[in-house]
């Protein structure tokens, strides 16, 4: 596989497809008729995933540091330049971007059914923006992704969307800019403030920032990818998106758009502030919300008679076991929390798609109007269970790898914030099983429901994958964590300070580079040294 | 394996030039370790067992629910023949459980004595990143190789039970391949190497457990009763979480090998860590073996189909909590304090669900409960330390409860046809609507009777030498020179001598109930009542005959000298004891130096063999003044009795309120919490202020409008207001 | 000789503004603010006692351009007269808020 | 060329593009009343305007890129700043003529004046942009502002349009007292009204400061109320929703970019000693405009007049380039006007269209439905309205950016936070006519909209608008690079003048 990449130059213009070909897709949707508009899409998003799975091959661990990058003066007189990079924590946002899109787009056949073209057209130019936003190595190009992905995530909710689509979209648009916008003046202040003098994300990392700058940096930084996490109380938009979006975009939304704040914690917050990152305030704060969220948010869940809004509610649980993992500060937490970022995506997703597919049925998403589906439609059931199990994290599914990591990080260093947040665990039952029990189980006492059909082909070409993935990383993660590890290793490093051994060990090769590397970042940290344990008492 | 010997070669090449690499030179093996025949296989085959029969039920389902949409009821057995998605699961269900077994018992026999370190076998990287490695690998010791041929052996007996008890049941193949996935779940869970590769199978289980307790999904309550065993679980399970967390920060790993072998070097005795992630897995385990406080989901859980109530609910999956405190020994061994919670956790939960039984009406209600009892003997065994006596009570108890519980299915399944033919509903599993059934049903009463007098601890039954000497050794180590708690092993040991005999008691009341006296189904019902057909029986048999004899496997020394006459024949002394002394005597050892040596007679003096005949003595006079007593009394049907009325007695036979309380002080609060952030902190404050700004921007707008009155000289007068301002400040303010 | 004659240029510069706030025909509105540039004119011609003749020069700009404004200015008057048949400006809103 | 002004042919040259223009118009003028083209449709002449304008913004690339001037401190400048402004007047006043033309026709305006009239305003703008003298500001204002108010009126047949003709008119009068007041204490102070001279007065010390404080505090005020900064707007929200609405569009892009090019040429060269003194009233100024322009059009119902409240909210932007006062903030401007230009013209363009060549249907809900109608008009109004709001891809945004990287520079971090805020609010009201047009389900008593045909031209024209506009946010390095160009020399003027007078006297 690597010498056909290879032999197809592949690390040359791989990012760029990514970034531009859904685009061309878009292009060719526009001037093609509304009844081929959906199988362009699909054959478009298609071929973004396949490339993408090149990456797979194509991307090299190493010392955890950019690949594949490329760059080009953009505009010059700003410092600012088209760079693309990939590293091990984009790697997988990127390929389940690509993934999720096309499984959104095939997802949304029967779903919607006027102005094809346009929606489809708009698909495709939010994959291009969210694929920009985890491939862009320079920030003010970073930016401008970040914000373009604003746009047709508004229109598909505002046109496709439900009854109250006008106020769910600009709620999401309005609070999502808000933070975006702060950003963007504290990018201006890296830049002029720090002396960055350019928008290079590595012009960033060496920006001159004091402990004060980095503290209010970092407020807006963590605002603006807070939202869109969302972190505890700034996540009301959310619901409100989801539950009126078309399922397509309830997929992407849950699947990517959320990731790219979380994204954005490890990419850019982490690194830029490294010292804000570490000042306890900071940390209790965030590790509050986090936790706050885990269990706060599973609580509303557990209360919503909409099952949209009930799933949206769990997104913000699951993306608090993210923000705890990743201020945990530590290895397993970032890891974790990357895990439950893939694992969120391809879990929620699925939950949305079948969600989606009892509303293109039955047209309510009450969960009262439900019951009994069990009967009705056992594969569907059945793919509705396995998802529910991985979402609620469940051992042997990527829900549970990602959560015991993100949980196992946070104990290592704030074991109380640990301990509340493994509660979560408990109310994460205390929420999907009386959903899945009042949509699946009980009587099938509504004659609607006698006649809901069980999974079509498609249905099923799209579950399986899905649910072939939840298993299949909740059985087997390690390949995904040891592409992941050095380049989480390096933001760790980074922000205690241990640069110096990093570019020691990322010179090493890679796989045994990895053993030496761990060991190099253990004895920096200096922790549990064998027989250290025994100090108590 | 190929990098290590192209190491050594190239080694060898630097020394010595130019030798041939066509053989390595040295590649040194240490003494050929035991290997185990294919131990993978074990846990694979039910895992097939489940894919096959998964397969066919999603098959079966599909036309099941092609029927629903037409509104038909769709009966697999209406026709000519049965079609293949209810044969195949007969084959594949109990064939895979078979050669399990087979393999398992291979492995057991095959198991060298001198197997100090367990075997075990990674097959892949789990979860690996920075220094956590965890593998997926089995292993495979004494411990794990008797709760394997628990698991296979009892549960190979109940998936033929099944076939009997089940085949008329329409979901067929989905019980089997969950049945199917459980014994997959619970070997991952006894034969997994560390407590990440345990909590696979834990949480494995549990969600098994679910699935069968809400088998029949469509009916509410058994849903219910599946989602809140799963719910209760859960909670035991975060306490197993935080535990391991708490270990890998002690130990930085989660394999059981290293943590118990460095246990001891890195955590003080008694100190803080190790009785913190003791007590935590005490709460995992109370969940999952249903103690007090958490027990209240198993009762619950006799809503899915009798088979599941024996083979999870009673004979393995309960007692994983048992056997992870056992696994632990070590880590409990080292916090005396946890050792005490456990079991006074143990001895509450055996004395509360004792008096509980004593009141229920349900069959099946009494079994479980009489379980609840006899898990907190277990927990018992093994917070005082005797944890061989704890695994053994596991084991006799797997028989004897299995058994029950197999003769209560068999029961319940000819008062269902009974039922079903007589007049007016009639449930079917309650005891005051039976009576009298030994007439219809001889041979499950006499097998009954032998699992009655096994768990009410009468000799030479199963149950009284493994719940025998859990009492003796509370007794002994409440009387441990250094012991200190030995005034509350004391206490243990008083109330676990009582609640034996309230165990007799309640047994006996089951059998007086259901069998004896007279019959209350009703003459057209009678008339429907059966001896359950052979593939239910022997399944009966095999296990009454372990009921009576496994108790034998460890027969305690101080009886068998005493009875060496009758022992002496048998080679079985203490056997399990020393079969599983390289699991636990690391265990004991620090026991013993904590405590020092047990003391030899009773708190109120006596030896064992003393206080062994006395039990056993009271026992058997329990279950015969009780018969007596029980067998005069006058029981109406169901529908004309509405239990007992006030007092004790109505307390009991409400369950002491447990449910009632959680409802009130947990459930209810919590969704009223629940709805009050949501509709209040969500939608009133967090939204509110999001609106609310909305709206300031808008009434700020409209204000400000307000000033735009399209008047020139308002205009005017409010650009002169700025001419004054800025004049103001640039002129006069400076 | 400077101070008083600004004084007074800016004494009538505030009546001229004055006149613009209080009065309601479009006209001695339009008059009120001729008033202004003429006392803006009157500085200047002060003004250019002390800086040059260019001063003066400016006044006849100014002039200019008041003429030109006031052109136009009634044009526009006469044009709002025939819709409303009136120049009180309080009757011109239509366009607000 | 070198224009040292040593032939009057020079001087001739040096005002070649308003030569031209001034030409021109009183051409159109003569052709508009030749009696030809009374009642006709005036098409003809307005294509004749635009060829006009051609001519004009050719001898500006002349100027711009084949001469050299001589001495810093003549009447008229002969700089790049001037330059690039007089090609931002040329495009708003070409493109608001294409606007214009369907529209004149439709209405049976006097094409002849009308279109003379803006070539003349533009002059006046040009005036205003090249002025190295206060006097020459202010005649370039009035020549501006005169024509302004005659087109603000232009269509007699509408009580609006003559309404908003009076306001305009006694309103800008007004404050062109005032700003003519501060010409005469500045020019007190100075004693002179010539720019470069009075930065070197300024800088020498030797400023009347009794004088100059107020006469400082005047020139601001005269300008602010041009470019409609809070709290000398009042006349604006009438204005733009009476008048013809190309005139509005012509208004709310030409009209204040040509005071803001005054006012920054007075207030970054002249008064640039006196930075100190000034630069807290207009970040007050400008703050004050931000939020009162954006929060005042979240609550309007009025597509125009929402659009008159948000340039005013544009004008805070601008201010904002000002108060940081750097060479970067400088060139931010110019390139934020030239964006702004196309982006707030087309935006009008697509209401004149809407409201089929007349005034009617300027309300909200007259957009329901409309970019399913008319998906090409709905999509560009969509870009429109994306660039204006600022967002990434459109050339509104560089534009944007380029202001906060000014203020960034300056360390006006406070202010940038107001803009990026407001801008959010503004995000708002854009966003609720994109929701109109595309979101909302029109009901179905609403006949048919935008029936009359849109004349193909505008089409061209609004297309390449929007490419440009996209063009812009993608590729601005053309762009950037000229405008950044363009006010190189602009201040570094100052330091040389000062420096000369330094070694001087």
């Amino acid at each position: 596989m690597t010498d056909l990449l290879a032999s197809l130059r592949y690390e040359d213009w791989i990012l760029h497809a990514l970034i531009w070909l859904p685009l061309v897709g878009m292009a060719h949707v526009v001037v093609s008729s509304p009844e081929r508009a959906k199988n362009l899409a699909f054959v478009w998003s298609s071929i973004v995933f396949v490339l993408s799975l090149g990456l797979w091959w194509g991307y090299e661990p190493g010392g955890g540091g950019f690949m594949l990058e490329s760059s080009t003066p953009w505009i010059e007189s700003w410092g600012v330049s088209y760079s693309l990079g990939v590293d091990g924590i984009s790697v997988f946002m990127v390929m389940l971007t690509t993934f999720t899109s096309a499984i959104a787009i095939l997802g949304s056949f029967e779903y919607v059914k006027t102005r094809r073209k346009a929606f489809y057209a708009l698909m495709l130019l939010l994959e291009t923006g969210v694929l920009g936003v985890f491939l862009a190595t320079d920030i003010f190009l970073f930016y401008v992704f970040f914000e373009l992905t604003l746009v047709p995530m508004y229109f598909i909710v505002g046109i496709w969307g439900g009854e109250r689509r006008i106020y769910a979209a600009v709620k999401f648009f309005l609070y999502t800019a808000v933070g975006s916008l702060l950003m963007l003046v504290a990018i201006l202040y890296i830049y002029f403030g720090g002396n960055a003098g350019s928008f290079g994300y590595e012009a960033f990392l060496n920006a001159d920032l004091g402990l004060r700058e980095q503290l209010w940096l970092f407020s807006a930084f963590a605002l603006a990818f807070g939202i869109k996490v969302p972190v505890f109380p700034l996540h009301t938009w959310l619901p409100d998106a989801h539950v009126e979006a078309p399922t397509p975009g309830s997929v992407i939304l849950a699947a990517v758009l959320l990731k790219m704040g979380t994204y954005g914690f490890m990419r850019f917050l982490l690194p830029f502030f490294p010292a804000a990152a570490q000042h306890p305030t900071v940390v209790a704060v965030m590790l509050v919300l986090g936790v706050v969220g885990i269990i706060y948010a599973a609580w509303v869940a557990a209360v919503q008679p909409d099952a949209k809004k009930l799933v949206a509610y769990t997104s913000v649980a699951h993306m608090g076991f993210v923000v705890i993992g990743i201020f945990a500060l530590t290895l397993n937490g970032l890891q974790g929390g990357m895990v439950v970022m893939i694992s969120h995506g391809i879990s929620t997703g699925a939950l949305f798609l079948l969600l989606g597919m009892m509303y293109e049925r039955r047209h309510t998403r009450l969960i009262e109007d439900f019951g009994g589906l069990g009967r009705a439609a056992p594969l569907f059931a059945t793919a509705f269970v396995i998802t529910a199990l991985a979402s609620i994290g469940l051992p042997g599914t990527s829900g549970f790898v990602g959560e015991f990591l993100a949980l196992l990080g946070t104990f290592e260093t704030h074991a109380l914030a640990a301990i509340i947040a493994a509660t979560g665990v408990v109310f994460a039952a205390y929420y999907m099983l009386p959903m899945v029990q009042r949509v699946l189980f009980n009587r099938l006492d509504k004659p609607q429901n006698r006649k809901f059909p069980d999974l079509s082909r498609r249905e099923i070409v799209i579950l399986a994958p899905m649910v072939a993935l939840m298993i299949g990383i909740g059985v087997h993660p390690t390949p995904i964590l040891e592409r992941m590890e050095p380049s989480v290793q390096r933001v760790l490093a980074r922000v205690e300070g241990a640069g110096a051994e990093l570019e020691t060990a990322s010179e090493e090769p890679p796989h045994i580079g990895l053993e030496g590397y761990v060991g190099d970042a253990r004895s920096g940290a200096g922790e549990r040294v064998p027989g250290a344990a025994a100090r108590e008492d | 394996m190929v990098t290590g010997v192209t190491t050594v070669e190239s080694t060898v090449t630097s020394l010595a030039g130019a030798m041939p690499l066509s053989t390595p030179a040295f590649t040194v093996q240490e003494a050929a370790p035991w290997e185990p025949v294919l131990p993978g296989l074990i846990v694979l085959l039910p895992l097939l067992g489940f894919v096959i029969n998964g397969f066919l039920a999603l098959r079966a389902a599909a036309a099941s629910s092609a029927a629903v949409r037409s509104g038909t009821e769709w009966n697999p057995f209406a026709g000519e023949a049965t079609p293949a998605t209810h044969r195949l699961p007969t084959l594949v269900g109990p064939g895979v459980m078979l050669i399990a077994f087979a393999l398992a018992l291979l492995n057991f026999i095959g198991m060298p004595d001198d197997l100090h370190e367990p075997f075990v076998r990674s097959y892949w990287s789990w979860i690996a990143t920075g220094d956590l490695r965890i593998e997926a690998a089995l292993q495979l010791d004494q411990l794990s190789a008797v709760m394997m041929l628990v698991v296979t052996g009892v549960g190979f007996l109940i998936h033929v039970f099944s076939v009997g008890y089940m085949k008329d049941d329409v979901g067929y193949p989905r019980y089997f391949s969950y049945l199917n996935l459980f014994v997959f779940f619970m070997l991952v869970l006894v034969m997994g190497s560390g407590y990440a590769t345990m909590f696979v199978g834990w949480e494995g289980v549990g969600l098994c457990s679910y699935l069968l307790i809400g088998y029949w999904f469509s009916d509410r309550e058994k849903s219910d009763a599946g989602k809140k065993a799963f719910i209760v679980n859960r909670i035991g399970d975060v306490g197993f979480l935080v535990a391991m967390f708490l270990i890998y920060q002690a130990f930085g790993t989660l394999d059981f090998g290293e943590v118990f072998a460095g246990a001891e070097g890195q955590l003080a005795a008694g100190g803080a860590t190790v009785t913190a992630i003791t007590l935590l897995l005490m709460l995992g385990a109370a969940g999952k073996s249903a103690q007090v406080p958490l027990h209240v989901w198993l009762p619950d859980a006799m809503a899915g189909p009798t088979p599941v109530s024996a083979l999870i609910h009673a004979a393995t999956m309960v007692t994983a909590g048992v056997y992870m405190v056992a696994r632990s020994s070590v880590l409990y061994a080292l916090a005396p304090v946890s050792q005490a919670v456990v079991a006074g956790v143990g001895v509450l939960t055996a004395l509360v669900a004792a008096t509980i039984a004593i009141q229920q009406y349900d069959i099946k209600k009494v079994l479980a409960y009489s379980t609840v009892s006899q898990l907190g003997f277990m927990f018992l065994a093994a917070g005082i330390g005797a944890f061989t006596a704890a695994i053994f009570h596991l084991v006799t108890h797997a028989f004897f409860k299995a058994l029950l519980f197999l003769g209560a299915g068999a029961v319940i399944h000819s008062m269902h046809h009974a039922a079903h033919h007589g007049e007016g509903h009639l449930d079917e599993q309650d005891m005051r609507n039976m009576g009298g059934l030994r007439k219809y049903m001889p041979l499950t009463c006499a097998l009954m009777w032998i699992a009655t007098l096994a768990i009410a601890g009468i000799w030479p039954f199963a149950g009284f030498f493994s719940k025998d000497e859990i009492i003796w050794y509370t007794a002994a180590w409440a009387g441990a020179e250094s012991n200190p708690f030995g005034a509350l092993y004391a206490v243990y040991w008083a109330v676990a001598l009582v609640t034996a005999l309230m165990t007799a008691f309640y047994m006996t009341r089951l059998m007086v109930m259901t069998f004896h006296g007279t019959n209350r189904t009703g003459a057209a019902g009678a008339a429907h009542l059966h001896e359950a057909p052979p593939v239910m029986t022997l399944p009966l048999i095999a296990l009454a005959a372990l009921s009576i004899f496994g108790g034998w496997i460890n027969v305690p020394e101080g009886l068998r000298e005493s009875f060496a006459g009758l022992f002496g024949v048998l080679p079985m002394s203490e056997w399990l004891h020393h079969w599983l002394e390289p699991v636990t005597h690391a265990a004991a050892e620090i026991q013993v130096a904590g405590f020092g040596e047990a003391a030899h007679s009773a708190p109120l003096g006596g030896g064992e063999v003393s206080w062994a005949l006395a039990s056993t003595v009271a026992a058997a006079l329990t279950v015969a003044v009780s018969a007596r007593l029980l067998g005069t009394r006058k029981y109406v049907a169901a529908a004309a009795d509405s239990g007992p009325r006030a007092g004790l007695p109505r307390v009991l036979h409400d369950k002491w309120y447990f449910d009632e309380a959680y409802e009130a002080v947990i459930v209810r609060p919590l969704l009223r919490l629940s709805r009050w952030c949501w509709r209040f902190i969500d939608d009133v404050i967090i939204d509110g202020f999001v609106n609310a700004t909305a709206q300031f921007a808008r009434l700020a707008g409209w204000i400000m409008s307000l000033f735009q009155t399209g008047q020139v000289n308002m205009y005017a007068f409010v650009l002169t207001v700025g001419v004054l301002l800025v004049l103001g400040t640039t002129v006069f303010l400076r | 000789m400077l101070t008083p004659a600004l004084l007074l240029s800016a004494a009538l510069f505030v009546i001229g503004t004055l006149g613009v706030i209080v009065r309601r025909n479009a006209i001695i509105i339009f008059l009120c603010i001729e008033l202004q540039l003429n006392a803006v004119n009157l500085a200047f011609v002060a003004l250019s006692r002390y800086t040059g003749i260019e001063g003066q020069l400016y006044v006849f700009f100014v002039m200019t351009v008041a003429a030109a404004e006031a052109a136009v200015g009634l044009a526009i008057i006469i044009s709002i007269f025939r819709h409303y048949e009136t120049v009180n400006v309080n009757k011109f809103n239509v366009l607000k808020w | 060329m070198l224009l040292d002004y040593t032939s009057s042919a020079h001087y001739v040259l040096a005002l070649l593009p308003e030569v031209v223009l001034s030409v021109w118009g009183m051409g159109i003028l003569v052709a508009g009343v030749s009696g030809r083209h009374q009642g006709g449709s005036g098409q003809e002449l307005g294509w004749l305007t635009i060829a006009g304008l051609a001519f004009a913004a050719l001898a500006n690339g002349w100027l711009y890129f084949g001469v050299v001037e001589e001495t810093a401190t003549a009447m008229i400048a002969l700089d790049r700043f001037r330059l690039f402004a007089n090609w931002i007047f040329l495009l708003g006043a070409g493109f608001a003529i294409i606007v214009s033309l369907p529209y004149v026709a439709r209405q049976r305006l006097q094409a002849g004046e009308y279109y003379s009239l803006i070539l003349f305003a533009a002059v006046g703008m040009m005036f205003m942009a090249s002025a190295r003298d206060l006097m020459v500001i202010f005649l370039g204002l009035e020549l501006m502002s005169i024509g302004v108010y005659a087109l603000a009126g232009f269509n007699r047949r509408d009580r609006r349009s003559a309404e908003a003709g009076l306001k305009y008119f006694l309103l800008g009068a007004f404050a062109s007292g005032f700003l003519l007041f501060g010409i005469a204490l500045v020019y007190g102070a100075t004693g002179s009204a010539n720019i470069q001279v009075v930065a070197d007065s300024v800088r020498g010390g030797t400023a009347v400061g009794a004088l100059m404080g107020p006469g400082v505090a005047l020139l601001a005020i005269g300008f602010a109320f041009k470019v409609s900064a809070v709290p000398f707007h009042m006349w604006t929200p009438d204005v733009y929703e009476g008048a013809p609405t190309p005139v509005t569009a012509f208004m709310a892009a030409s009209v204040k970019a040509a005071a803001f090019m005054a006012f920054l040429r007075v207030f970054l060269v002249g008064l640039d000693g006196l930075y100190d003194q000034w630069w807290t009233i207009l970040w007050w100024i400008a703050a004050v405009t931000m939020v009162v322009g954006n929060v005042i059009a979240v609550v309007q119902s009025n597509v125009k007049r929402m659009l008159a409240y948000s340039s005013i909210a544009h004008g805070g932007y601008l201010l904002v380039a000002l108060v940081a006062g750097n060479d970067v903030a400088a060139a931010g401007l110019l390139f934020y006007l030239l964006v702004y230009t196309i982006m707030t013209i087309g935006a009008f363009a697509i209401v004149v269209t809407v409201g089929n060549q007349s005034e009617s249907n300027s309300r909200i809900e007259d957009y329901t439905g409309f970019g399913w109608q008319r998906p090409l008009l709905g999509l560009l109004m969509t870009v429109f309205l994306l660039s204006l709001a600022g967002f990434p891809g459109t050339a509104g945004f560089i534009a944007k950016y380029y202001l906060l990287l000014g203020a960034a520079e300056a360390r006006l971090w406070v202010l940038a936070v107001i803009l990026v805020l407001t801008t959010v609010v503004s995000y708002w009201y854009y966003l609720r006519v994109a929701w109109y047009m595309w979101m909302k389900e029109p009901e179905a008593a609403d006949g048919p909209r935008a029936a009359a045909v849109t004349p193909l031209a505008t089409h061209i024209v609004l297309v390449i608008g929007v490419a440009l506009i996209i063009l812009g946010g993608l590729f601005p390095g053309v762009a950037l690079d000229l405008a950044t160009g363009s006010v190189d020399g602009l201040r570094q003027a100052v330091g040389e003048a000062a420096a000369a007078a330094a070694a001087g006297p």
